[in-house]
């Protein structure tokens, strides 16, 4: 990790109606960084990877991917732009096989069918569903679902990525499988990593630093275990008087 | 992408059946049977790019038909252009429609979508049907035009043929052209993106597929070939009107042949046509036209069916039996593989 | 001008009111089960040409024949839901409407041309005695049978309006169309309270084609105008709202009505697109509400 | 004792979400259901509810298996959810939510009496009964749900995260109105990220882990139990 911000949110909120899902957001990304984004139900999260993505545009504040601004810019075009994301609930493109679902990833970067082969076999080697490359998308389990979305977004060639929820529905031994993948992405391919997690072994393990949502705020930012011995945190998660008596 | 060798031999065979077709049968009752399943198949095959590959369910695509239709008859009445030409600039007429309707009704998705198609051919069709002239040229309303002949019927260099098997060729051509068209989408980067946005497009444009500009690619190649088919049929039946071209009984036509053989394949429509459009001649056969509507009765009560418990179409059939197919196969190479050892 | 506008406003207004209640019944298949009908207009031709039949083989006056066809219509309804579109319901997860769309569409054409096979595809009526009748108020003339449809169709929509809202299947049926889940947790029947609303669905077209079959002409392929016409009205009424189809149905009656002055009488669909699409422009949300649930 | 759930596994296509997970409730009293998000609470209890099936092992409701009945008829028994986030009717009134309630057979005789009563247990709905469910803050939806749920006259009430995203002056008052309601011989089932409250109220509790029971005890014993803040927190 260096100190090149890749991704700026500053100030950035989202109401809907009278209600703030996000309020008032800012934080950074470095390069190489993984940053952990944790907090209970309801909190924001997934609210926020939409405003960053695209999906939704933020009722105020300013996102900026390096230094150029891409605030309310479309989903593709902040595809494009270098920031690959995935859903919560997966869904490949069941018409295709596993090689054809990585490979309209990789046609962000090349029109040709041969490069875009190219390009998605090497992802596949990568998430080590290279043996499964033939199958029918729709025939995965779930384990292999949740890498085929990684392996997906990693073939547009992203200079971040944003992880929603992919350990969810994972028993420990897979969980700990795409964690391993997941680190390596960030090793070999150089990408800066922004997860949503439940699963708290995951985010300890994974991330350099941890941000905390509660309420659509911000409320703690840190490393993990500075983080998780925050008593905001462990009121936003425990309930206020379990916090203050295990003082 | 590679196409096996049996599949090869397969098309090489079919190929020449299809070649010598005319030569065999010699009997202008056949070859015209052939030519309408020929021209339901070509144009289901062109609903299927949009309706199938990309899963935009038009039941109001008869109106390129009759846009490709008129079009290429007012050039060829007003300026003598051939319609061999007149149909690449009617269908180019009706690929920019598409584009100008699709703009906004893209936005809408499911059952709005499908509703706004069948109330633009609706609307199209009022606009002909009680209009004598269009853009100052006579179109002459609910009569129609009659395609007047060249030298007695006999041009070829104008899309006019005194026999059936020309005709016969012409068509079984677009249909082979339009199937290759489909293969290539399927194939393409373009068709694994129509492919995207039929499942999610959300998941698309998380990928980086603008779902809206391939959504009107894809339109405007639909609507482009369908055109041509309009052509087509103006020139078999060497004349145009509203209500056979720009009717609804058309648009709902193409949709339940690409429906009923299968959505979204190549073989589909072609099965879809096979199926459904000797239909019209039994109807024809039993009550000897003094009965409307027969064929659509059973179109309208296979498609409910098809829905109902074959949603992927009788080309589903077909494939439940691959798997097996795939499976003893490995099961032999295994034994190969275990007495070389 | 004023004086020359009240005629079509007049007129307007009570056909608004029976496209009104022609709409609600696919409002409320809409509303409560998200369910697209492209056979709804189809449903209404079925019902006309029965009230004509009724009157032509039996002399049975739609006037007296309404409450039976309302009742055979009803069973239609609850038939297509339990035979079709439950079992496509049931056997999708994600529920999307495709499959209820290519389905209805598929009966609508059989609909048709079933019609069309056999009663061929001249237009029929019945006209009773009460056909022609009119009233004169001042310098309208008012057409008592549209006068009579326009007053029925405002006293159903009265009474389904207290039934949705006043009782427990009412409830249930709101309960449902706001959240299925939850509704399953108050111990609501899901598929029992489609098949009501389905069933009530085809109940009001009954009452409506009973009473416009005095004045309108039927034919096979009306349907599609009129179900077209109807989602119209539900987009700008607000799916699933009572009042919300009514007024939308006042609304569309009196722009075709006065429309109809300055264009062709055949421009009447031409007039529902361009609604259509002025619906679609100014207020989208309408036609957005989710299918997906 | 009236609910046993017996070595029950649920599956989502092929994710295993609960895996043989037991748990006994006894009558009039509070079982605590915790763990951290994602561990299958919700699951766990909407199968009870019938809203999941589940392949082995059985649900026994006073003496009767649930396991094949579908929702709908399970709060003819007198189970009832209250769902996480609410999940009020939005557009009907906090009276019409409390009639949709009561839909059940066997609550809808008396139903206006059973009101009063409801509303005397939570008085802080008695003046918005006219008001839209979906215009109200989150604590009054709160109330209104397990209002809603007790229309149903339950036997066994199941509440899911009911403090989720309240401020922790009403989240008090929420667990003051839980209390009353086990006071009067209803079982409660209680899923809960706020695990001081629902111990201090519950006998009884159960953590849940990946979709295993992790821990089980007394809530005596749970509360003094290091473990417990490790598998939310993960230190």
């Amino acid at each position: 990790m260096n100190n090149n911000i890749v991704l700026k949110l500053d100030q950035v909120s989202k109401h809907y109606g009278g209600v703030a899902a996000v309020d008032d957001v800012s934080l950074q990304l470095h390069e190489g960084e993984i940053l952990g984004l944790i907090g209970p139900n309801g909190a924001g999260k997934t609210t926020l990877f939409n405003c960053i993505a695209g999906y939704t545009k933020p009722s105020s504040g300013e996102i900026y991917l390096g230094e150029k601004p891409i605030t309310g810019l479309k989903p593709h075009k902040i595809c494009k732009l270098g920031i690959g994301r995935t859903f919560q609930i997966v869904q490949p493109f069941g018409d295709l096989s596993v090689l054809e679902n990585v490979m309209i990833g990789a046609f962000c970067n090349t029109n040709s069918m041969a490069r875009a082969k190219e390009i998605s076999e090497e992802i596949l080697e990568l998430t080590k569903l290279s043996h499964k490359k033939n199958d029918h998308a729709n025939s995965l389990t779930i384990v292999d679902r949740k890498q085929l979305e990684i392996a997906r977004a990693l073939a547009t060639k992203p200079r971040i990525l944003l992880l929603d929820e992919v350990m969810a529905g994972l028993n420990p031994t897979e969980s700990a499988q795409v964690s391993e993948m997941v680190k390596g992405i960030r090793d070999e391919m150089n990408i800066s990593l922004l997860l949503i997690e439940h699963v708290m072994s995951v985010i300890m393990y994974l991330s350099d630093c941890v941000c905390v949502l509660d309420h659509g705020e911000l409320i703690a930012q840190g490393c993990a275990e500075d983080v998780t011995t925050d008593e905001r945190v462990i009121k936003s998660y425990l309930g206020e008087k379990y916090a203050s008596r295990n003082k | 992408m590679k196409i096996k060798k049996s599949t090869r031999i397969i098309i090489l065979i079919v190929g020449l059946l299809l070649l010598a077709f005319p030569q065999i049968v010699q009997n202008d009752y056949y070859i015209q049977t052939a030519i309408m399943i020929a021209f339901f198949a070509y144009m289901a095959s062109c609903w299927n790019i949009l309706g199938g590959l990309a899963g935009q369910i038009s039941f109001g695509h008869s109106v390129y038909a009759g846009i490709g239709a008129y079009t290429s008859t007012l050039l060829f009445i007003y300026l003598g252009i051939s319609p061999w030409l007149g149909m690449l600039l009617g269908g180019l007429l009706a690929g920019v429609i598409a584009v100008l309707i699709g703009m906004p009704t893209f936005r809408l998705q499911g059952t709005y979508y499908t509703l706004s198609t069948i109330a633009f051919l609706t609307v199209v069709r009022i606009l002909v049907l009680s209009n004598p002239t269009i853009l100052g040229l006579e179109t002459r309303g609910a009569q129609g035009m009659i395609i007047p002949l060249v030298n007695g019927g006999d041009s070829p260099a104008n899309m006019q043929f005194l026999t059936k098997t020309p005709i016969y060729y012409v068509i079984i051509i677009m249909l082979v052209v339009v199937a290759a068209i489909t293969n290539y989408l399927k194939n393409s980067k373009t068709g694994y993106y129509f492919s995207a946005i039929k499942t999610n497009q959300d998941a698309a444009a998380a990928l980086g597929v603008n779902v809206s500009r391939y959504k009107l690619i894809c339109a405007f190649i639909s609507a482009f070939l369908t055109a041509l088919g309009g052509t087509f049929y103006a020139q078999l039946a060497m004349y145009v009107d509203p209500s056979t071209l720009l009717g609804n009984e058309m648009g709902q036509q193409f949709g339940i042949i690409a429906i009923v053989g299968g959505r979204g394949t190549i073989l589909g429509p072609i099965i879809g046509s096979l199926v459904l459009v000797p239909l019209q001649e039994i109807g024809r056969a039993l009550f000897g036209g003094t009965v409307q509507g027969f064929h659509l009765v059973l179109y309208g009560l296979i498609m409910m069916i098809i829905v109902l418990f074959l949603p992927d179409g009788l080309v589903s059939l077909f494939k439940k039996l691959k798997p097996k197919n795939i499976k003893k196969s490995t099961n032999v190479n295994q034994l190969g593989a275990n007495s070389e050892q | 001008m004023l004086s020359q506008l009240a005629q079509p406003l007049l007129s307007g207004t009570l056909m608004g009111g029976v496209y009104g209640l022609i709409a609600l019944g696919l409002s409320l298949v809409f509303g409560v089960m998200r369910v697209s009908n492209f056979a709804h207009g189809d449903l209404l031709m079925i019902a006309m040409y029965i009230s004509v039949a009724l009157w032509e083989g039996f002399g049975i006056s739609p006037y007296v024949s309404i409450f039976g066809v309302a009742i055979f219509m009803f069973f239609v309804g609850v038939f297509i839901q339990k035979a079709a579109i439950t079992p496509i319901l049931k056997s999708e997860k994600e529920r999307s409407p495709l499959r209820l769309i290519l389905f209805t569409v598929g009966l609508s054409i059989f609909l048709q041309n079933l019609v069309l096979m056999i009663k061929g595809g001249a237009p029929v009526t019945a006209t009773v005695p009460l056909s022609t009748q009119t009233l004169p108020v001042g310098d309208l003339i008012v057409s008592i049978p549209r006068l009579l449809a326009f007053v029925l169709s405002i006293v159903i929509t009265v009474i389904l309006w207290f039934f949705i809202s006043k009782t427990d299947t009412g409830r249930a049926m709101r309960a449902v169309s706001q959240d299925r889940e939850t509704s399953l947790l108050m111990g609501i029947n899901e598929y029992k309270t489609y098949a009501i609303a389905f069933g009530i669905g085809t109940v009001l077209l009954g009452l409506a084609a009973s009473m416009v079959s005095t004045f309108l002409y039927a034919f096979p392929t009306m349907g599609s105008s009129y179900t077209l016409r109807s989602y119209v009205i539900v987009a700008l009424g607000g799916i699933g709202s009572i009042p919300g189809a009514m007024i939308g149905g006042l609304v569309v009656g009196i722009i075709e009505s006065i429309s109809a002055q300055f264009m062709p009488a055949s421009y009447s669909e031409v007039v529902i697109f361009i609604i259509f699409i002025l619906v679609l422009v100014i207020k989208p949300s309408g036609m957005f509400g989710k299918e997906r649930k | 004792m009236p609910l046993e759930i017996n070595n029950i596994n649920v599956y989502y296509d092929d994710f295993h979400v609960l895996n043989d997970v037991s748990i006994t409730a006894e009558d009039g009293e509070c079982i605590a259901l915790l763990g951290s998000n994602g561990a299958g609470k919700t699951t766990l209890i909407n199968t009870v509810s019938g809203l999941n099936k589940t392949t082995t092992g059985d649900i026994i409701f006073n003496g009767k298996s649930v396991k094949d009945i579908p929702a709908h008829e399970v709060v003819e028994l007198g189970i009832i959810q209250v769902p996480e986030g609410r999940r009020l009717f939005p557009n009907l009134s906090v009276r019409e939510n409390l009639l949709v309630g009561a839909y059940s057979k066997r609550a809808r005789e008396g139903r206006e009496e059973r009101m009063a009563y409801v509303l005397d247990m939570i008085p802080a709905l008695k003046n918005k009964l006219s008001r839209a469910a979906g215009s109200m803050s989150g604590g009054e939806q709160q109330m209104c749900a397990i209002g809603r749920g007790l229309m149903s006259k339950p036997e066994l009430l199941m509440m899911d995260e009911p403090s989720l995203g309240l401020a922790p002056k009403i989240v008090e008052e929420m667990f003051e109105i839980i209390e009353k309601i086990m006071k009067t011989g209803t079982s409660i089932l209680l899923v809960e990220q706020n695990v001081n409250m629902s111990l201090e109220i519950s006998k009884h509790a159960y953590v849940l882990e990946s979709g295993r029971i992790s821990l089980s005890g007394t809530a005596k014993e749970l509360e003094s139990n290091p473990k417990l803040r490790e598998s939310y927190l993960g230190i």
